[in-house]
């Protein structure tokens, strides 16, 4: 492996809101093509360290580098442009939107319509439910439906590198499916991806490798089959 | 006599048919489940009993009274209590201030005996202050009682929410997706608290729930919805193998 | 009959007027839900900045038509008005983003009067009506009497309402805009540049609010303190045409403006006008509590 | 030992911002212009000795409550006397702290009877006067004016009902009207601010007036004027006092050409005394002085020479001096004390005649 | 600012090291202190009559203040019409001093009668808060602000067309009783009720709905009549303070109670921060002293003021207060220390009982 694979390099990143100290110093790195999955319990930090990404956070401490570029002065709109997608924690649809103007938006700066047409076709054919409501306010969909919407415009940018935020919140069991099978199909055709997730069993069937972060900090990295095999990872994430 | 009757539940938003003839008859100290996918009509559900919407159609008793037309303030003094999808708090006041909330409905005193601090409001107040310290004590979360709400942490949150909707001193508690966001070990503490809630405090209950480790752990009867029609009703067992679950929630790989 | 066809002219005269300034209103607080209290007064301000630009054109460029000196004021006056609400929106509510709402509608007032007496201070007091960019004619019709400029203020106001009410429905920026509206924390992984979105819709709210203080100057006199009452009633056209909403924005301020010539001429005495208008106001919104065209903000529970 | 110059501080009490800017601002220059002029001169002779007059300028911001707390500033202030406020709902309350602190106060502008009033006892205020004439005086002239020389049949009224000045003077010219037989055919208001008049000058029209009474601040008439005059208003149109400033003509261009209204002077009849103020005014501010600017000038005048007739400088004997004045020949015309302190002074018509006010007619009270 | 907070410190660590009777007594015997000073310090001309005029306008905007902030910073809602209240107080308040108490054979004994004055007019004004507390039932926000803003206007109107009670010329023989003492009672009634009462059940329904109006129905607040009880006791104080006002200022006219009033009043309220009253007390003195402080700039005062404004609430989004309360503000029984104790209590009282199996205490 040589450096120029590793698409996103955080080191010692630490990020407070106020006095609350939500990373401690965390580090890890993202490879091309790869599904890197982020665990752990509940205010662990995981969106946290999705938003420093984004830069939706200020970091006080560390260092974010995506393809080489430092990310500290970046703005979030300039960040998107780079080429992150970020499908944010509870999706973050533009609920007085229809689902058509939700997509177009997030072709915001493109300017090759061909391309924005090959996006749409892509989305399209992944969800064939969010063209049957193209015209629907997004406010009205159902939970999953919203969801697919979430992950169809992060598509629609087409970013290298896709930043999921629990995207099987409150889906249904054959939803959940769902989503995990397109994200496989995403990842397939090209797209790494950082995935942040309750539900770690699916998670790390899906992901190459995991982190698990407890209170800010990282506690244990490995390949996905690696934690899975940890008892510590078994007994509180994995459900005993 | 069951405890909750509910017959031809129907509700529309403008032209949408949300909930379609519902029925329920839920006995004292029962626990059921409502699932089925998302946008199916269970929310609503729980909107259309605690008086949130009047319903189009149907009829709810509660414990002989009639709930429709009932503003939900007078529903949650009969004996109903909910906690929500996401979670409401009152994210700027102190964790024993949303506990102590919920004893409005049965405060006696009058505004100006508050204003003149005249001794039932003395009483009272130190009444209800010891009964939500206590509440808070047995929910674990005594130590957090000054902490301002939003400040818990998330499974807290989730906790006080459940402690606050106790505190209205409810028969039949509405638990609508209490293991969103939570791993599989906060998961199992959850469950482990629904039963003792439930045996602690005599409590009748319906659960919504996605988790189906929890629904199939804990529930007596399951009921599911799509499209706001009941498709099926039954154990956790007979849902499992419904095929007309499976096809429409479960997924075919399912148990 | 004559009179109430020319009571009619006179409430859609005013009623324009009223509307193009509920307009940027509305737009402010659709997108970032700030009660502007500023936007009268900078109102007031483009009605100042016209008065000198016109002027100052006038006295050195005799020679240009009045039209053409019309509409180098306009956009002159457009520009630095939107400048200004730019420049406030940087610098007095941007700080605020994260703060309650409420702090940024006490910096509003706060800058609005600032504006106000500022003026005062280095203007003066006195009242003034704008230069004439060319002659008034005007017409009778059985018994009926318009004017050219009465007529201008009708046609641009529609105009102007049309093309903002295309661009917020139907371009990039206006999805973005709303977008930003729903949620302003989400729209930058869309790509959306949140603060010059916002920035933009300052500047159109300010431009719009600027040719209805040139329309305004033409019939009205102008001075520091007219934004006050003008803001006030442009937030109550936004409100009772429901809030966030263009359309109900410029249907806000046509009603406003039918009230306030119509209750007159119903009543026997004129002297219970603001009795009776705002009774009225009153029991429309005890009937329909988020405005006319408004609707309640459909949380789901 | 050489002692410095002495001092007499006076204190101006006036509506610079808020409401009525316009009246707050020609006051202050009227007050400034007087206290110059003084001061120019080496100081007020008093007793043998001269003083150099020290104005203290306060804001009242057109309000009541802060016009109260301007005039306590004022008197701990230590001034002898105060001028102001101009607007009555100002004046009166500032007119019971002069009483309580019995520092005599002089309002140029006041013209509500009751800022002169002792509201408990009926009995004339001690320590308070003004340099203008009344609202009732006003209305009476206006009405008889509009009957006698331009002989209207059908009178009608717009005025502002939220201000208590326009509706006083509204009201004392309809009785006026009615009492001589003539029912005013259409009376009609708007309220302070509004800028739009066309709904109640189309009744006005309809009704058929012959003649129009606009007792409204000149910031307003131009606008009423025109769009009367748009809506095909034919009849004459009648003011007040508060048309007197050239700002009316320089807002209202023709339209308000041939028109009438009642002031307490004018110019070109004027004094040489007037002349010499009104050229000094026009000197110091590029703009001819209006009735505000003059009347506090002439408050400050009446100030002066109470004070030098006192010959000492002490509230109680310039109160004295002030109450009983025999005769001030002001700018704004003579003004007689008797007592009371309300002036006697006679009412000139004036007409616009030729973008300038022309003396037309003058009324005794 | 260190050295400062040290000492506040250090004079806090002493005032823990008294004994508990004499630390009860101490803000009662400090408040009693204060008002032998608002009756000794003007009499003894230690205050200068501009002094009394600023304190008493300090202590009816703080009435004003405090009363306000109950609707919008603890209840939430916006409401601009706070002096369409006022008015109501102060004219019938005036009414029943100038013309009803006289006519009723009481004309000597109006000063001992002052107080019936106010509370008469008060009544009448928490009366009127109905008109505004049924409307938002149904409406919030800037809707409902729109109904009080109406209602501002209304009142106004209706003055200015009852030409008994003066009209636009105003209303006046009122009798100058409005002293520093008096303001000082009740600007510490106010106080002392507005407290009591945003600490009781009543209170938090009060502030639940501001933070969550469906969450506080579905948890047993009856929020209509929450509402009905903030917008009348709010509108009652106002009604004091308006007859406060009346009898210092002994005129009033439609004007002063207009909707410039109203905003004054609520950038006090929001300069001081919402949901605190400490915050309103702050915010109606410093918005009240600053200006009077500003007076030598005459025209320029109104915008240097605001410039000021605008760079407090920049540096201060929430308020110099803004949620946060003075101690000696808050009840006895509500602070940290009885708190703990009842907890102890709480514990040594399970400790006693069968343990109990918490389901979530893991550790
Ligand atoms: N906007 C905020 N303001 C203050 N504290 C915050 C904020 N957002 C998060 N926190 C705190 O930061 C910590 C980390 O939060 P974060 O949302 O990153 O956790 P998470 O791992 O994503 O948890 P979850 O599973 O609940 O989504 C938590 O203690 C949380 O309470
Ligand atoms: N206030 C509302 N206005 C309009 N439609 C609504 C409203 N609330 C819910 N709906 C619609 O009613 C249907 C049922 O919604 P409900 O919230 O009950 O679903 P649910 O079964 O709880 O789904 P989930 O599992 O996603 O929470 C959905 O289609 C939803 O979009
Ligand atoms: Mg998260
Ligand atoms: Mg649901």
């Amino acid at each position: 492996m040589t450096s120029d694979d590793v698409v996103l390099s955080v080191q010692d990143l630490h990020v407070s809101y106020g006095v609350i100290r939500a990373l401690k110093g965390i580090s890890f790195e993202v490879r091309r093509g790869e599904i890197v999955t982020l665990i752990g319990a509940n205010g662990a930090g995981k969106s946290t360290t999705l938003r420093a990404i984004s830069r939706l956070v200020p970091f006080q401490q560390g260092s974010i580098v995506f393809e080489g570029v430092d990310l500290r002065n970046v703005s979030p709109h300039e960040v998107t442009a780079m080429g992150i997608a970020h499908v944010p924690e509870g999706r973050g649809i533009f609920a007085n939107l229809t689902v058509q103007e939700n997509l177009k938006l997030a072709t915001w700066g493109k300017k090759n319509p061909r391309e924005i047409q090959q996006a749409y076709d892509r989305v399209f054919s992944l969800f064939p439910r969010l063209a049957e409501r193209r015209n629907q306010l997004a406010g009205t969909l159902s939970g999953g439906e919203q969801q697919m919407l979430a992950v169809g415009r992060a598509l629609m940018r087409g970013g290298r590198l896709m930043l999921l935020d629990e995207p099987s919140m409150g889906l249904a069991p054959v939803l959940v499916r769902e989503i995990f099978e397109v994200l496989r199909e995403i990842n397939a055709a090209g797209t790494t991806i950082l995935l942040v997730e309750q539900n770690a069993r699916q998670a790390l069937k899906l992901a190459h490798r995991g982190y698990v972060l407890e209170t800010g900090t990282i506690a244990l990295s490995g390949t996905s089959q690696e934690l899975m095999d940890n008892p510590r990872v078994k007994e509180a994430y994995l459900g005993g | 006599m069951p405890l909750l009757r509910i017959r031809g539940l129907t509700h529309f938003f403008g032209g949408l048919r949300a909930v379609h003839d519902f029925n329920l008859d839920q006995e004292p100290g029962e626990l059921i489940g409502i699932i089925g996918p998302n946008g199916a009509g269970k929310t609503t559900v729980f909107n259309l009993i605690t008086g949130v919407y009047r319903p189009t159609e149907g009829e709810i008793f509660f414990n002989g009274h009639n709930l429709v037309g009932k503003r939900p303030d007078q529903i949650v003094s009969l004996g109903i209590a909910r906690t929500f999808q996401t979670i409401r708090l009152f994210k700027n006041l102190s964790v024993l201030d949303n506990v102590r909330i919920a004893h409005f409905a049965r405060t006696r005193y009058e505004v100006p005996a508050a204003m003149f601090r005249m001794p039932n409001y003395l009483r009272e107040e130190a009444e209800v202050r010891e009964r939500a310290l206590e509440l808070l004590d047995l929910m674990g979360l005594a130590d957090q009682a000054e902490w301002v709400a939003s400040s818990l942490p998330y499974g807290l949150q989730r906790r006080l929410e459940i402690a606050r909707a106790l505190a209205c001193e409810p028969r039949l508690l509405l638990l609508d997706e209490p293991a969103a966001g939570m791993n599989p070990g906060e998961i199992a503490e959850l469950m482990e608290l629904i039963r003792w809630i439930r045996q602690q405090f005599d409590l009748t209950i319906i659960l919504i729930e996605h988790q189906m480790r929890v629904v199939m752990g804990i529930c007596e009867r399951i009921k599911v919805l799509d499209f706001g029609e009941t498709i099926a009703e039954g154990t956790p067992a007979e849902i499992q193998s419904n095929p007309r679950v499976i096809e429409a929630y479960l997924g075919e790989e399912a148990i | 009959m004559q009179g109430l066809i020319q009571q009619v002219l006179n409430a859609l005269q005013l009623g324009s007027v009223y509307a193009l300034i509920a307009l940027g209103y509305t737009m402010v607080y659709g997108i970032i839900t700030l009660i502007n209290f500023a936007h009268g007064d900078i109102f007031m301000v483009s009605t100042y900045v016209a008065f000198f630009v016109g002027t100052a054109v006038i006295s050195r460029a005799l020679h240009l038509p009045g039209i053409v000196v019309f509409i180098l004021t306009m956009l002159a006056t457009m520009f630095a008005t939107a400048l200004l609400a730019v420049l406030i929106e940087r610098f007095a509510y941007k700080p605020l983003r994260q703060a309650p709402r409420v702090s940024a509608v006490i910096t509003a007032l706060g800058v609005g009067l600032f504006l106000e007496n500022f003026t005062l201070a280095t203007i003066g007091p006195d009242p003034r009506f704008l230069p004439k960019f060319f002659p008034v004619v005007t017409f009778t019709w059985s018994g009926v009497a318009f004017s050219n400029i009465q007529i201008i203020i009708i046609a641009v106001s529609a105009v102007v309402m049309l093309l903002l009410d295309t661009i917020v429905r139907r371009t990039m920026v206006g999805m973005a805009m709303r977008a930003v509206s729903w949620d302003k924390f989400t729209a930058p992984l869309m790509g959306v540049p949140v603060d010059r979105i916002i920035s933009i819709t300052f500047a159109l709210g300010a431009s719009i609010a600027a040719i209805g203080g040139m329309l305004f100057g033409m019939v009205y006199t102008i001075d520091p303190y007219m934004g006050i009452r003008i803001g006030w009633w442009a937030f109550i056209s936004a409100v009772v045409g429901g809030i966030g909403n263009i359309r109900g924005a410029m249907l806000g301020g046509f009603i406003l403006g039918f009230v306030e010539i119509f209750t007159p001429v119903i009543l026997p005495a004129s002297t219970y006008r603001d009795f009776v208008a705002f009774s009225l106001l009153l029991v429309l919104l005890v009937f329909r509590p988020y405005g006319i065209l408004g609707r309640p903000v459909a949380q789901k529970v | 030992q050489p002692r410095g110059p002495e001092t007499i501080k006076i204190g101006l009490n006036a509506e610079l911002t808020g409401g009525v800017p316009v009246v707050g601002a020609s006051c202050k220059n009227g007050a400034e212009l007087a206290v110059e002029e003084v001061n120019n001169a080496g100081g007020l002779e008093v007793g043998g000795r001269k003083y150099k007059i020290e104005l203290l300028i306060e804001d009242n911001e057109d309000k009541a409550e802060s016009a109260a707390a301007a005039a306590q500033k004022l008197n701990a202030a230590g001034v002898l006397l105060m001028i102001g406020p101009n607007a009555s709902r100002n004046a009166i309350p500032a007119a019971e702290v002069a009483e309580q602190n019995k520092m005599p106060m002089i309002s140029p502008w006041s013209t509500n009877p009751k800022t002169t009033i002792d509201a408990a006892t009926g009995q004339p205020k001690k320590y308070v006067l003004r340099a203008c004439f009344i609202d009732d005086f006003q209305g009476v002239v206006a009405a008889r004016f509009a009957i006698t020389e331009l002989g209207t049949k059908k009178p009608a009224v717009l005025y502002d009902v939220a201000s208590e000045y326009n509706k006083g003077i509204a009201e004392i010219y309809k009785k006026t009207m009615e009492e001589a037989g003539i029912p005013v055919v259409a009376f009609e208001t708007y309220t302070t601010g509004d800028k739009d008049f066309s709904a109640q000058l189309t009744k006005i029209i309809e009704s058929g007036a012959d003649s129009l009474f606009l007792p409204n601040y000149y910031t307003e008439v131009p606008l009423q004027v025109q769009q009367a005059h748009k809506l095909g208003f034919q009849g004459v149109i009648v003011g007040s006092d508060s048309w007197g400033a050239t700002e009316l003509i320089d807002l209202c261009g023709a339209d308000c050409e041939g028109y009438f209204f009642t002031t307490h002077y004018a110019a070109d009849i004027a004094t040489p005394k007037a002349q010499a103020f009104i050229q000094a005014y026009q000197a110091k501010y590029g703009k001819v002085p209006d009735d505000v600017a003059a009347l506090t000038y002439d408050a400050f005048g009446m100030a002066f020479q109470a004070i030098q007739t006192a010959g000492k400088i002490d509230r109680e004997a310039v109160n004295q001096a002030l109450h009983s004045i025999p005769s001030y020949e002001g700018v704004t015309g003579v003004l007689k004390f008797a007592g009371t302190g309300d002036p006697i002074k006679s009412a000139v018509v004036l007409q616009i005649k030729g973008g300038k006010f022309v003396y037309y007619t003058t009324a005794q009270p | 600012m260190n050295a400062l907070r040290a000492f506040w410190n250090r004079v806090r660590l002493f005032y823990e090291s008294w004994p508990p009777l004499l630390r009860r007594l101490f803000v009662p015997a400090l408040l009693v202190l204060f008002f032998i000073l608002a009756l000794v310090l003007p009499q003894a001309g230690v205050l200068n009559l501009y002094q009394q005029q600023v304190l008493i306008y300090v202590g009816i905007n703080i009435i004003l203040a405090a009363s306000l902030n109950l609707v919008n910073g603890y209840m939430g809602e916006f409401s601009v019409g706070h002096a369409g209240f006022m008015a109501v107080g102060a004219y019938v308040a005036s009414i029943l001093t100038v013309w009803a108490f006289p006519r009723w054979g009481l004309g000597e004994y109006i000063p001992y009668l002052f107080p019936v004055a106010l509370l008469l007019g008060g009544a009448a004004a928490g009366l009127t808060g109905l008109v505004v507390a049924f409307p938002s039932f149904r409406t919030r926000g800037d809707y409902l602000a729109i109904v009080t803003l109406a209602w501002n206007m209304i009142v106004k109107s209706v003055l200015e067309n009852i030409d008994a009670i003066g009209g636009p010329r105003g209303f006046m023989g009122m009798q100058k009783l409005t002293t520093v003492a008096w303001v000082y009672v009740w600007v510490v009634v106010t106080i002392y009720l507005l407290r009591n009462l945003v600490y009781s059940n009543y209170g938090r329904g009060i502030l639940s709905i501001r933070e969550d109006e469906i969450a506080s129905s579905l948890v047993s607040v009856d929020t209509r009549k929450v509402k009905i009880t903030t917008f009348v006791v709010a509108s009652f104080f106002a009604g004091i303070a308006g007859g406060l006002f009346a009898h210092i200022i002994q005129f009033i006219n439609p004007r002063s109670f207009s909707i410039l009033k109203s905003t004054d009043v609520l950038v006090m309220v929001y300069l001081g921060g919402i949901g605190s009253l400490g915050g309103s007390i702050l915010g109606a003195t410093v918005y009240t002293v600053l200006l009077e402080l500003l007076r030598p700039l005459q025209v320029w005062r109104w915008v240097v003021g605001p410039l000021l404004l605008v760079l407090l609430m920049i540096f201060r989004p929430r308020g110099i207060m803004g949620m946060r309360e003075w101690r000696f503000l808050v009840p006895r029984e509500e602070r940290s220390q009885a708190i703990a104790s009842i907890k102890e209590h709480i514990r040594r009282k399970r400790e006693a009982a069968a343990p109990v199996p918490v389901g979530g205490s893991s550790d």
